[in-house]
């Protein structure tokens, strides 16, 4: 027990590292997934499986759905734009 | 195994500061402060802990045998809301950000200086 | 008997947000419910009260529920912010062109937010209530989405104020950690059996910056000028009238009723750390202040030069230096918020609140324009503590209170500049838009700052409606003379010193006997007058100077130079960049820290 | 600020800041050793007073209810405050629905795969409502099941389009859950002041521990926050997708 959980305290340090060096948001969404689940299995094996399922849900599901919407919204605006640059008619698509 | 544990906690703390310390990217910048939140869930967490007790739940164990602290898991539940919310405002902060400014880079904000 | 009333008004403020047709008028009734329970609380409190919720009680010394445990300081901040945000909902009945609804939901929940924060006996639960209302100020900042420069400053509030929340919460943690209790009471009995560690120190660092972030103190402060420059005005009336003396009063909650006993030892280095903190932002704050021409922000660096002397009384350490305080935080706040109300008149019938765009417009003989004009001048003055009116006898007491205290007697003629300094640029503002005086200059200057704003509304007005001319003239008035009850003095004092008595905390919420201390008794002395006759004679001096620019003599002239440098270097500080505030706030954390732990 | 400077200032000060911590965290009990009386207590008196097995759900939603009504109006706020600040502005207008149904609807997913999707989606409901209504007796609750079913409905979107998910959950009633839920919570804790004379007091029969109907009023307030919290996260997650359908302009 108490390997697993040095094991998952150093995986959690270097995952922290991580999600902080992953510069690129699309990517870091996907990352800080993972470093979510590895904070909701240190959860599990700190006995608390209350936390560990509100961890798995909040920061594999609803944390990164948001990001990847508001990316999406961003990267479409930036291609709405460049389609409107692009189209003599100025209507998007 | 304190030092380790503890450790950690005050480690993702710094690190997540560093990243939004040196975030080029809003979105980013809102990442890294999860990082930092969910330095409070694993100090909450680690402080709660007791060798060898399980879960507090006691439908598996007899009431009132060795459990870890049920307190701080309940805190920690507050907690993560609480990241989900700002995490949330935030992202649409960004957005519109966005949208205004054309960049999401805090650096090249610069209506509100001096 | 009168707590649960209370309870049920909160709930039933939040209640009547939920669905989205709770209109003005609900949400008016419900902030005045609030207010008149409040304030009959405020009336009953002179004992101790302790609500526990669910019906837990103590057991065997440990408290199982959450308490809300009342005391008149509590109460009569509560008080104070649910008048602020009846006045502030008032005002905004008719200020926004696009009403929405959700503005006034926003307001109800950051309400609920401060009145629970005020009462709360749990330090968890302060956290809770500390993030309630965060959250609905991050959404109230970035109301105006139209434009950049709200969703820069709630960006920037959102992720320094984050920060400081979670060090907040990391302090409590390591307090649990300590004692297993979160009940302030409790934690506070089982750490008073030793003196101070490292982990009590820490612990005391960490939740006196997250506070500190939230009340605008240097270094912590930048976010407080972007969010205030760019919040819609009746959300600025709060924010500066109440949120951020909220946070000190949680920072002398919890330093006298959790750590006091404890830190016995250090009271004399924390006492050096806190005035020096509070000294340095009423300075900075004050300079800035005079530095801005963009008339918000303008007052919002007034309020950070206040905030920095409320930490002077605060950090005494004394029940007095807490009276003072808390007498001062009164008056200041309905004179701050009338200030900012006619801002918005300005904004309102002008669409900017740009000092030299505005010179001499204010000129108009309507009511509105003068009631607007009499609120810079008489606000000016007030702030300047013009005896007896305004915060002469909030500023006396502070006087008073750093008299017997050895070694800080000078703090006071800071003070005295730092208050001639953000009055004087009040004032200034007061004469260039109402009375046309001075001259006007271009936008881009080396010492003012601009800062774009959209107005609020789509169109100018050539009038201003009636809610929006009452609620800043009634603050005005309450500010100028609330100082002049005696028996509110009075029960300030009994109230500091009710909050400073630990034990008696102790043993209200988790059983026993205390006696009680005696109420501090500063009585206002001649050199009082003299003090605000220099602040006064100090403001109105500058404004005059400011406004004639007369011909300078040479060594004047020098000074001119060297501040004009000090200025722009201060200016470049606040960059607006929000990667900066943050390396500021953990160099600020470190370094008082670093103070901290080696005194 | 020079990005260089600030470097600089933040790598010395959180060097102090580290120390700090490390001083701090010394005072701590060994990892393992702690033992607060507050958590004894509670684990000691749970089963026997509330008649409800999962002490992290008792402590949540009755010993420290307050705590969770404050949590819930966070969320609720976050939610009026995303309304706010992504509200339509003057200068955006939606695009015509129907193209937008077609538009996000996800090109590469297949007919098999959207069906597969949309057959997982019973079984999520089923799963957050088992969640949400054994949140007393096993780990879980109001919360984890809310986000749950908050998820089903986001599969509806990956499987059958964004037009689908906006005809199964219509606006308003969604909202109407949402408020309903938090209300809902507060509402419960009054009905501890007429019952029982406290604000939040469990109120009713506690039943047999273990069962599905015990613990009081702990089910109902993990059933309010359920409402609340499946309604919450559709709605920020609809606002989001609201935006990805927003053009500006021009």
């Amino acid at each position: 027990m108490r390997e697993l959980q040095a094991a998952l305290f150093a995986l959690l340090a270097l995952g922290g590292l991580a999600v902080v060096l992953t510069r690129d948001p699309l990517r870091q969404a996907l990352v800080v997934g993972v470093y979510g689940l590895l904070l909701a299995l240190l959860f599990f094996a700190l006995q608390a499986p209350d936390v560990a399922l509100s961890q798995i849900v909040v920061c594999t599901v609803a944390v990164p759905v948001m990001i990847l919407l508001a990316l999406a919204k961003i990267h479409g605006g930036e291609h709405d734009e460049e389609d409107r640059k692009s189209s003599p008619e100025g209507e998007p698509r | 195994m304190s030092a380790l544990a503890y450790g950690t906690a005050g480690w993702l703390f710094l690190v997540g500061l560093y990243g939004i310390v040196t975030s080029r990217n809003l979105i980013h910048m809102v990442i890294c402060l999860t990082v930092v939140q969910s330095s409070t869930y694993v100090l909450l967490l680690s402080i709660g802990y007791r060798s060898g007790a399980a879960a507090p739940v006691f439908a598996d164990i007899p009431p009132g045998s060795r459990a870890v602290d049920p307190i701080v898991q309940a805190l920690t539940l507050t907690d993560v809301v609480v990241e989900a919310t700002v995490v949330a405002l935030m992202l649409a902060l960004a957005v519109q950000a966005h949208k205004r400014f054309g960049t999401l880079d805090p650096n090249e904000l610069t209506p509100l200086r001096g | 008997m009168i707590l649960p009333l209370l309870c049920a008004a909160v709930l039933a403020a939040v209640n009547q947000l939920a669905p989205r047709w709770a209109t003005d008028a609900m949400g008016l009734a419900c902030a005045l419910a609030v207010l008149v329970l409040c304030a009959v609380l405020a009336a009953h409190a002179s004992h101790r009260l302790v609500y526990w919720f669910g019906g837990f009680h103590v057991r065997h010394g440990v408290a199982v529920g959450i308490a809300f445990s009342v005391d008149r300081i509590g109460a009569g901040m509560a008080t104070l912010v649910a008048l602020m945000v009846s006045a502030a909902l008032l005002y905004s009945v008719r200020y926004f062109d696009e009403v929405g609804s959700l503005f006034g939901a926003l307001m109800l929940v950051f309400l609920a937010g401060m009145v629970g924060f005020c009462l709360t006996g749990d330090l968890f639960d302060l956290f809770v209530f500390f993030e309630v209302m965060s959250v609905a100020g991050y959404a109230l900042v970035g109301y105006k989405i139209e434009e950049a420069g709200p969703l820069q400053g709630a960006i920037n509030f959102a992720i320094t104020n984050s920060v400081g929340s979670f060090a907040m919460l990391t302090g409590i943690a390591l307090l649990y950690g300590r004692t297993g209790a979160l009940n302030m009471a409790q934690i506070g009995a089982a750490l008073a059996t030793h003196p101070a560690d490292g982990l009590v120190t820490v612990a005391l660092l960490l939740i006196m910056v997250g506070l500190l972030v939230k009340a605008a103190i240097v270094p912590w402060h930048f976010w407080l000028a972007d969010a205030h420059a760019v919040a819609p005005v009746p959300a600025c009336v709060l924010f500066s009238g109440v949120m951020v003396e909220l946070a000190l009063y949680g920072l002398a909650r919890v330093y006298w009723s959790v750590l006091s006993a404890s830190l016995a030892a250090h009271t004399a280095d924390l006492r050096a750390v806190l005035i020096a903190l509070g000294l340095l932002t009423a300075l900075i704050g004050a300079v800035m202040c005079c530095a801005q021409r963009h008339i918000k922000r303008l007052l919002a660096f007034s309020t950070i030069s206040h905030s920095g002397m409320f930490l002077v009384g605060l950090g005494l350490l004394t029940p007095a230096g807490l009276a003072a305080s808390g007498e001062y935080v009164i008056e200041h706040a309905m004179l701050k918020g009338a200030l900012f109300m006619a801002a918005g008149i300005l904004l309102h019938r002008f669409r900017t609140v740009d000092e030299h765009e505005l010179r001499g417009r204010g000129r108009g003989g309507d009511p509105g324009l003068r009631v607007a004009a009499a609120v810079f001048v008489l606000g000016g003055l007030g702030l300047a503590a013009l005896p007896p009116l305004g915060v002469f006898f909030g500023k006396s007491a502070l006087d008073g209170a750093l008299t017997p205290v050895p070694g800080y007697g000078w703090v006071v003629g800071v003070l005295v500049v730092g208050s001639a300094l953000s009055a004087g640029a009040i004032l200034r503002v007061a004469g260039r838009v109402f009375g046309g005086w001075g001259e006007r200059v271009p936008r881009h200057h080396e010492v003012l700052s601009a800062v774009s704003e959209l107005p609020e509304t789509l169109s100018p007005h050539d009038r201003t409606p009636a809610v929006m001319v009452a609620p800043p003239l009634i603050l005005l008035i309450g500010g100028l003379v609330v100082g002049l009850f005696s028996g509110l003095r009075a029960a300030i004092a009994a109230a500091a010193a009710q909050m400073a008595d630990r034990a008696s905390y102790v043993a209200a919420v988790l059983g026993g006997h205390a006696h009680a201390i005696p109420a501090p008794h500063t009585p206002v002395v001649t050199l009082d007058f003299l003090l605000a006759a220099a602040t006064v004679l100090g403001a109105v001096a500058l404004a005059v100077w400011a406004l004639a620019a007369p011909a300078v003599w040479w060594p004047l002239e020098r000074v001119q130079g060297v501040a004009t440098a000090g200025i722009v270097v201060l200016r470049r500080l606040h960059s607006g960049c929000v990667n900066d505030y943050i390396a500021w706030l953990v160099a600020g954390l470190a370094v008082a820290g670093a103070a901290l732990a080696l005194a | 600020m020079s990005e260089r400077a600030r470097l600089g200032l933040f790598l010395g000060a959180a060097t102090g800041m580290a120390v700090l911590l490390a001083w701090g965290m010394a005072g701590l009990p060994a990892f393992g050793a702690f033992h607060g009386a507050y958590a004894l207590l509670i684990d000691h008196v749970v089963v026997a007073q509330r008649h409800a097995t999962d002490a992290v759900t008792a402590v949540n939603f009755d010993y420290r209810g307050l705590d969770t009504l404050g949590e819930e109006f966070i969320l609720f706020t976050s939610v009026v405050g995303l309304a706010v600040l992504l509200r339509e502005q003057r200068s955006e207008r939606e695009r015509p629905p129907a193209r937008a149904g077609e538009e996000h609807r996800f090109q590469g997913a297949s007919c098999a795969l959207r069906t597969l999707t949309l057959l997982l989606v019973g079984p999520l409901v089923v799963l957050a409502l088992y969640v949400d209504s054994h949140g007393a007796l096993t780990p879980g609750g109001g919360f984890q099941g809310g986000v749950l079913g908050a998820a089903a409905l986001l599969l509806v979107f990956l499987g059958g389009g964004y037009l689908t998910m906006r005809r199964l959950s219509p606006h308003r009633l969604v909202e109407l859950a949402e408020a309903g839920g938090a209300a809902g919570y507060g509402l419960i804790g009054v009905g501890g002041i007429v019952f029982a004379g406290a604000f939040l007091k469990n109120f009713l029969g506690y039943g047999t521990a273990g069962e599905l109907i015990s613990a009081g009023t702990i089910p109902l307030l993990s059933m309010a926050v359920a409402a609340e919290v499946s309604g919450a996260f559709v709605l920020l997650w609809s606002e989001f997708l609201d935006q990805a359908l927003i053009v500006r302009r021009g």
